[in-house]
């Protein structure tokens, strides 16, 4: 059994300009232990997808349709008020710019017992403990000295130490990476990409890798889902994907993606800009932007996640 | 539709209490216009045998120690005291937005010497200094003016010079100086124009206190000279007859003052969620 | 460290003191009439008042009458108030506590109603409680205060009898403690004497109220937008991905940071309060500095005037660097920075 | 059981004693409330104000003072032909120019010091010497100078007379000649200060029926009786609490509900409808030789035309005023006979409101337009003065004269005054020697004093009133004085408007209140029922 599942999951803003259709009918899956990476630009709808899972959304955001299940437990139904013992316990996120996503007058060792005290069941005094042996675990140096700076006292690399600490506190079977390294260099980054993944690793941690970095999700992801203006154009095992992407919009970010060898010049950027996700939207939102696109895309509606082979899923036409 | 229009319908029918205070103010305008037309009786028009009678239906809103009408007191009061605090927040307007912007713009010596005046202005209590400068420079309306609008003058130079500080870097500045504009031409033509919006709001909410200042000027004594119907002078004057029961000749002005300076103020937040949906307070 | 900002915030509040007393001096030179001729009494002669102005000094040249003022102030002497019949500094010496209990009562009153409105409101933003809160406090503040105070003291102590007699800080037969703060409540409760707190207590609440309900509407709105603010921050997003107790979540991660623009603005009421105090000392017969400077400007009694300008400016520096020192307290970026 | 038992017996014994001990303490205190309270504790200080004539006159005996008469409605008050000794035990004169007085000898001051005829000479000679308004008040009097005073034996002093004076033993009535504890004031007394005014503005040094327990300036004054007091019978009251309340509204609740004994000098509203209400006692007495008038300005035309200021007498609103302004509490001035039938002073003058003869007149003057000028108040006085000056204006109007009104601070007023460049002013005046050419001294005499706001002169009437100053002869004093008042209602410098009450509002229970010229408050006949 997966251990999360997205079944068909609609989310909409209303907001003063109009609904925006943020999420349609998407459906994801997450097996034990494994790695799946979300991309897309940014705006494609991939953080709003991890909120949605975390129940954390926007308090003008509303889910439509569908269904998130933790261990079959539905999140948005029946599970909803278990919602508040999971997150930080069994699932956890985190966050990109580490050093505003914490809170900026509170010492970093007590963020990280505020977690413990909540979930972990453990005095105050323990929880302090804990929270100096996890700042061990996420390999910051002198963490009983440490336990007592402020965000503020710290560079971004740290910082993401501490959240990552803050996130695996209570050994999470789920942790949800959202844009983790944004913002860091590029040493810092492949460090933290490294402890993220021993860490689950040890502790067989599921992880949804959210980025926009194609390259980044190839180097750490067993599978990979593309998204683009609010739905998931593809879903493939990593090697899959970029051997044989179908979806045009995956070529096109594939072709983006710096490579060994290619200098920057020869990248090209995605053409045209996301749609406009109020008022009315064609069927395939990708269809203004797409270089295949015919008449024919436009006819009837337009089945979602045509399985290919191997688990390989696409939401297109005219697949490539 | 323009989508000026619809953003302002749409703030109106997200927040009805803004309609209703843009109702008020214009109601309060309709009457600071037409007043003297619509009151049933002379303001002024002293009727002892009529003294303090209880509201009623000849006189809605009762009768002063004079017997005079107090609605229509209230009614002819308003041209007055919109009259005042548009007066007062205007010149404090003018005063301070031009010390602000060349605070904000120039920087250095001018930004200290025009702070240092701000600061020592903050540094009275500035109903105390308001009340000095009445007194000192005698007992008139347009002293009244003038005191509210020296106490009010720091809160748009403050703004002002944070906004303009805001923008003297902005794109459209850049553009403005590069094409040859002069300092002057660049701070009335581009930055003023730019630094209005949010200052409207400031003073939306300034013409309430303007009025709440004259008001409590008048109940020292520092007032509108007598008879002219003015809200704070009636509500002074009735609050000596609250404790022997004609509550009527201070609570109807009172209301008609609280209900003003509430319109300004919730007009005050209604402008700001049109100016700037993000910063609605 | 916090040592060093608050001499630099000294040092830089002296031009602005020596301005406040210049103008001071110069306005009050300006307000009309002649207080040589109204302590001269009735029936006085030109001659009798002569006499009387040169016992005042007022003969003098404005510039010499400036000189013997700055003499004065650098003696430590405020003069005397002709009104009371005391030296100024004594008077307001006497007179500033009573003054400053009255401001924190009602500023606290109105943390205690406005901070859980604004959080409220800024929980649920356009919900009917954001609504009602903008409402009420906006009506407060709409309210002139002295207007105010005058209903308060009528429905509560004339009609109702549930409040004491508005006549001071204590009733007739309570005697005031022995000082130590000057506070009366404070002091009371040293002493252990808690008659007189209650006493002064009950004769505390109107009037506090009445200032309360004049400076919740600021402090709402400020607590409001900071906490919309602060809410949709991305610490607090974490905190909320992590589990924490939606009390946790409000009180120690938002709220504190959310208190930063909060205490600013508490600043700027207080020192708005001690202004209104001028209306609501008059209405409930407190014998604050508030009171004591209306009827020194009206009787153009110099010495109190200056004195209280004074007083007061002190007490605005005095202000910003308790908030200071405040912002550092709750704020470890300033304490650290500094 | 019989433990308890007793114990109760007790708790109860302790109750019942200790209730009426605390009410025999409420019994004989009294609480006062009042609009603004006394600056200094001395009377001839620089700036002593009103409030303080009625503190020293508690706390400082004089040598005479005033008998009290009842008057027809019951209310005492004192008695202007009845002039007793106080710290004197006996005075008469022992020549045509000279007055000796024998001091009681058990009198003592506060600290127990016997009061002698030294300390009275230094009184003297300080009043005459301090300058402002003691020295003046006395100089009404023709008391005037140190060398007047002899101190004969230690009982025994004497006042040398500079000129016969009718005026000369009342004053010594007044507030003013307080005998002070000279040794104990010369002890704190300074170079600069050599009669130690410093020291006497905040600590009392006389031997008054009561003593200075505590005063919080603009707060609060609490009198405690001198136990010791031999210069008249032991007041009833222990203590008298006088708190100041400055919102009139406040100190008639405060009133209504019981909270307060006494609330002295409210407003004509309260008092009309406390006395009426029935709650309360309000003893109202009109308050003898004043007036409240509107003077016209001489300095400041068209009000030089004789003309003119009979049109505006002849359109003041007096019964308006009678009823909106004051409700009631004064004594009309207006609607009197043609020409003064008495030589009582107020009198009403023979003006009514006559709005078309007012016209007449004033068309007569050539200002059938009218004219623009202003209408001058008292800020201090403005809740009496300003629905006058409104109800003024409103019937000026009719007439054609635009008027504004011009509220002028208290500070500025006596220098208002002093100018004499309001064209119309609303005022009062009220002289405390009970004599109508005092009050036409000050009010209407050439010599222009501060109380002539017209700035009238006439020299016919100036005649008439330096003659009746030194009169003897009561029918051609009385000749004197109606010659004068005629004078004024034909030349108008100023309307009469109604002789105002000094009204205190009190608890059923009080008693011995008591009017007095100087309008203080005398505790020492008052107690409680």
């Amino acid at each position: 059994m997966n251990l999360l599942e997205i079944e068909h999951l609609s989310l909409e803003f209303r907001t003063r300009g109009g609904t925006v259709r943020a999420l349609e009918d998407v459906s994801l899956a997450v097996g034990k232990g494994e790695t799946l990476g979300v991309v897309g630009e940014s705006g494609s709808g991939k953080s709003v997808l991890s909120f949605a899972v975390m129940g954390i959304s926007d308090a003008a955001a509303k889910v439509t349709n569908g269904a998130v299940r933790f261990e079959g437990l539905d999140l948005l139904g029946d599970g909803r008020s278990a919602l508040d013992e999971l997150r930080g316990a069994e699932m956890s996120m985190i966050f990109q710019n580490p050093r505003v996503a914490l809170n900026p007058i509170r010492m970093v060792g007590k963020q990280i017992a505020d977690v413990l005290s909540r979930h972990a069941g453990v005095t105050r005094d323990q929880a302090k403990t804990r929270a100096v042996e996890m700042l061990a675990k996420v390999r910051i140096p002198d963490p009983e000295r440490r336990a007592r700076a402020y965000p503020f006292e710290m560079s971004g690399g740290m910082c993401q130490r501490v959240m990552i600490a803050l996130a695996l506190a209570c050994s999470p079977k789920l942790l949800i990476a959202d844009e983790p390294t944004t913002g860091l260099d590029v040493t810092t980054q492949a460090a933290i990409m490294d402890l993220i993944g021993d860490l689950a690793r040890e502790s067989r941690m599921s992880t949804i890798l959210i980025t926009h970095d194609l390259a980044l999700a190839a180097e750490r992801c067993d599978r990979i889902a593309v998204m683009h203006a609010g739905h998931v154009v593809e879903v493939a095992t990593t090697a899959e994907l970029f051997a044989h992407p179908r979806h045009p919009y995956t070529a096109k970010l594939i072709a983006t993606t710096p490579r060994p060898g290619v200098g920057l010049a020869e990248l090209e950027p995605v053409p045209g800009a996301l749609p406009d996700l109020r008022g009315d939207l064609p069927d395939c939102r990708y269809s203004t932007r797409c270089e295949r696109h015919r008449a024919e895309c436009a006819a009837g509606p337009l089945a979602r996640m045509i399985d290919l082979t191997n688990a390989h899923l696409v939401a297109c036409r005219r697949p490539l | 539709m323009n989508p000026t229009l619809r953003h302002i319908r749409y703030v109106l029918a997200e927040n009805p209490v803004t309609g209703l205070a843009f109702a008020g103010f214009a109601a309060i305008l309709l009457l600071a216009l037409f007043g003297p037309l619509i009151a049933p009786y002379d303001p002024l028009a002293s009727n002892t045998d009529q003294a303090l009678r209880a509201p009623c239906w000849d006189y809605w809103f009762g009768t002063d120690h004079l017997g005079r009408d107090i609605l229509s007191r209230v009614i002819v009061a308003t041209r007055l005291d919109v009259q005042i605090s548009l007066a007062a927040v205007a010149l404090s307007f003018a005063l301070g937005a031009p010390l602000g912007i060349c605070a904000g713009w120039y920087g250095g010596r001018t930004d200290r010497m025009i702070g240092r005046v701000v600061d020592t202005i903050m540094a009275f209590p500035l109903f105390v200094l308001a009340m000095g400068i009445v007194a000192a420079l005698g007992n008139s309306v347009v002293n009244i003016v003038y005191a509210t609008a020296i106490i009010n003058m720091p809160f748009y130079a403050r703004m002002a010079r944070a906004e303009t500080n805001a923008r003297r870097e902005a794109g459209f500045v850049e553009a403005a100086r590069l094409s040859g504009n002069g300092d002057a031409r660049i701070l009335a033509a581009h930055i003023f124009p730019n630094i209005l919006p949010p200052m409207m709001v400031q003073v939306s909410l300034n013409l309430g206190y303007a009025i709440l200042n004259a008001a409590g000027l008048s109940f020292i004594g520092l007032g509108v000279r007598p008879p002219t119907p003015e809200w704070g002078i009636m509500v002074a004057e009735g609050s000596a007859y609250i404790v022997s029961g004609e509550w009527w000749v201070a609570l109807f002005p009172g209301l008609a003052l609280m209900l003003a300076v509430f319109c300004f103020n919730l007009l005050g937040d209604g402008l700001r969620d049109i100016i700037d949906p993000r910063r609605r307070t | 460290m916090i040592a060093h900002l608050i001499l630099r915030r000294l040092l830089g509040a002296i031009p602005s003191l020596v301005a406040v007393v210049v103008v001071t001096f110069m306005l009050t030179r300006a307000l009309p009439g002649d207080p040589a001729a109204y302590f001269a009494g009735p029936a006085a002669t030109p001659q009798a008042i002569e006499e009387i102005r040169h016992k005042l000094g007022l003969d003098k040249s404005l510039p010499l009458q400036f000189v013997d003022y700055l003499g004065d102030l650098a003696r430590g002497e405020f003069g005397q108030s002709l009104t009371t019949g005391q030296p100024v500094a004594q008077d307001i010496l006497a007179r500033l506590p009573a003054s400053v209990e009255l401001t924190l009562a009602g500023l606290i009153l109105a943390l205690i109603v406005a901070l859980p409105l604004g959080v409220a409101a800024a929980t649920r933003p356009g919900s009917w409680i954001d609504h009602l809160a903008r409402v009420v406090s906006t009506a407060g503040v709409s309210l002139p205060v002295f207007f105010t105070g005058l209903l308060l003291v009528y429905v509560f102590y004339y009609l109702l009898g549930w409040a004491p007699a508005p006549m001071g800080r204590l009733d007739l037969f309570t005697s005031a403690p022995r000082t130590i703060t000057g506070f009366f409540l404070i002091d009371s409760l040293l002493t252990g004497e808690f008659a007189t707190f209650r006493a002064a207590a009950a004769q505390l609440t109107l009037p506090a109220l009445t200032l309360a309900l004049f400076s919740v509407a600021p402090l709402a709105r400020m607590t409001r937008a900071s906490m919309l603010g602060v809410l949709s921050s991305d610490f607090v997003r974490t905190a909320r991905a992590n589990g924490l107790s939606r009390g946790t979540v409000l009180v120690t991660y938002a709220l504190r940071n959310a208190l930063l623009p909060v205490v600013t603005t508490l600043g700027m009421v207080f020192s708005f309060l001690l202004g209104a105090n001028v209306l609501v000392e008059k209405v409930f017969s407190w014998p604050g500095i508030g009171s004591y400077a209306i009827e020194a400007l009206v009787a153009s009694d110099y010495a109190p005037v200056q004195g209280f300008i004074l007083t007061m400016a002190v007490l605005y520096v005095t202000l910003n660097l308790l908030i200071d020192v405040l912002y550092g307290l709750i704020d470890p970026r300033v304490r650290i920075e500094a | 059981m019989k433990r308890l038992l007793r114990a109760l017996c007790l708790t109860a014994a302790v109750t019942v004693s200790t209730v009426p001990a605390l009410a025999q303490t409420r019994n004989e205190t009294l609480l006062v409330v009042i609009e603004s309270g006394t600056n200094s504790l001395d009377i001839h200080t620089v700036g002593a104000n009103p409030a303080s004539y009625g503190v020293t006159w508690n706390t400082y005996d004089r040598l005479l003072t005033y008998g009290t008469k009842t008057l027809p409605d019951g209310t005492l008050s004192y008695d202007y032909n009845n002039i007793k000794p106080e710290l004197a035990e006996s005075w008469k004169f022992t020549a045509d120019d000279e007055i000796t007085f024998v001091l009681r000898k058990d009198a003592k001051f506060h600290d127990g010091t016997p009061v002698t005829a030294k300390d009275v000479k230094w009184s003297f000679d300080r009043m005459v010497s301090v300058g402002g308004f003691p020295t003046f008040q006395m100089k009404a009097g023709s008391i005037e100078k140190p060398e007047q005073f002899i101190v004969v034996d230690d009982h025994t002093f004497r006042v040398k007379l500079l000129r016969k004076d009718k005026l000369t033993v009342p004053d010594l009535g007044v507030p003013v000649p307080t005998i002070l504890n000279s040794e104990l004031v010369k002890k704190n007394a300074t170079e600069k200060d050599p009669w130690g005014l410093e020291y006497t503005k905040t600590n009392s040094a006389g031997g008054g029926a009561y003593k200075v327990e505590s005063w919080k300036p603009g707060q609060e004054l609490v009198l405690a009786r001198n136990d010791d007091w031999k210069s008249g019978p032991l007041p009833k009251l222990k203590k008298v609490i006088i708190r100041e309340v400055p919102s009139a509204g406040n100190r008639r609740a405060l009133l209504e509900r019981g909270d307060v004994d006494v609330s002295f000098d409210l407003p004509p509203k309260d008092s009309q409808e406390l006395a009426k209400g029935g709650k309360v006692k309000v003893a109202g007495v009109p308050i003898e030789n004043s007036l409240w008038y509107v003077g016209m300005s001489l300095k400041q035309p068209p009000f030089d035309n004789v003309k003119v200021r009979q049109a505006v007498s002849y359109a003041v609103p007096y019964q308006k005023i009678m009823d909106a302004a004051i409700y009631g509490r004064g004594i009309p001035m207006f609607g009197g006979p043609a020409k003064p039938t008495s030589a009582a002073w107020p009198q009403p003058s023979p003006y009514n409101t006559d709005i078309a003869k007012a016209k007449a007149l004033l068309a007569e003057a050539g200002f059938a337009k009218g004219f623009e000028t202003t209408i001058n108040i008292n800020q201090g006085a403005a809740s009496l003065a300003e629905p006058m000056a409104t109800l003024l204006q409103e019937s000026l109007a009719q007439i054609g004269i635009t008027t504004t009104i011009n509220k002028i601070p208290g500070a500025n007023w006596r220098a208002a005054m002093l100018k004499k460049d309001m064209p119309i002013a609303i005022d009062t005046f009220s002289g405390w020697l009970n004599y109508p050419e005092y009050y036409f001294f000050w009010g209407y005499h050439g010599q222009d004093a501060v109380f002539n706001i017209m700035s009238y002169k006439n020299p016919e009437m100036d005649k008439l009133i330096d003659a009746a100053r030194f009169e003897t002869d009561r029918q051609k004093y009385e000749e004197q004085i109606k010659g004068f008042v005629k004078i004024a209602w034909d030349d108008m410098p100023r309307a009469p408007l109604f002789q105002y009450y000094l009204d205190a509002a009190m608890q059923k229970n009080i008693t011995g209140y008591t009017y007095w010229f100087h309008r203080g408050i005398d505790f020492r006949p008052m107690g409680k029922e």
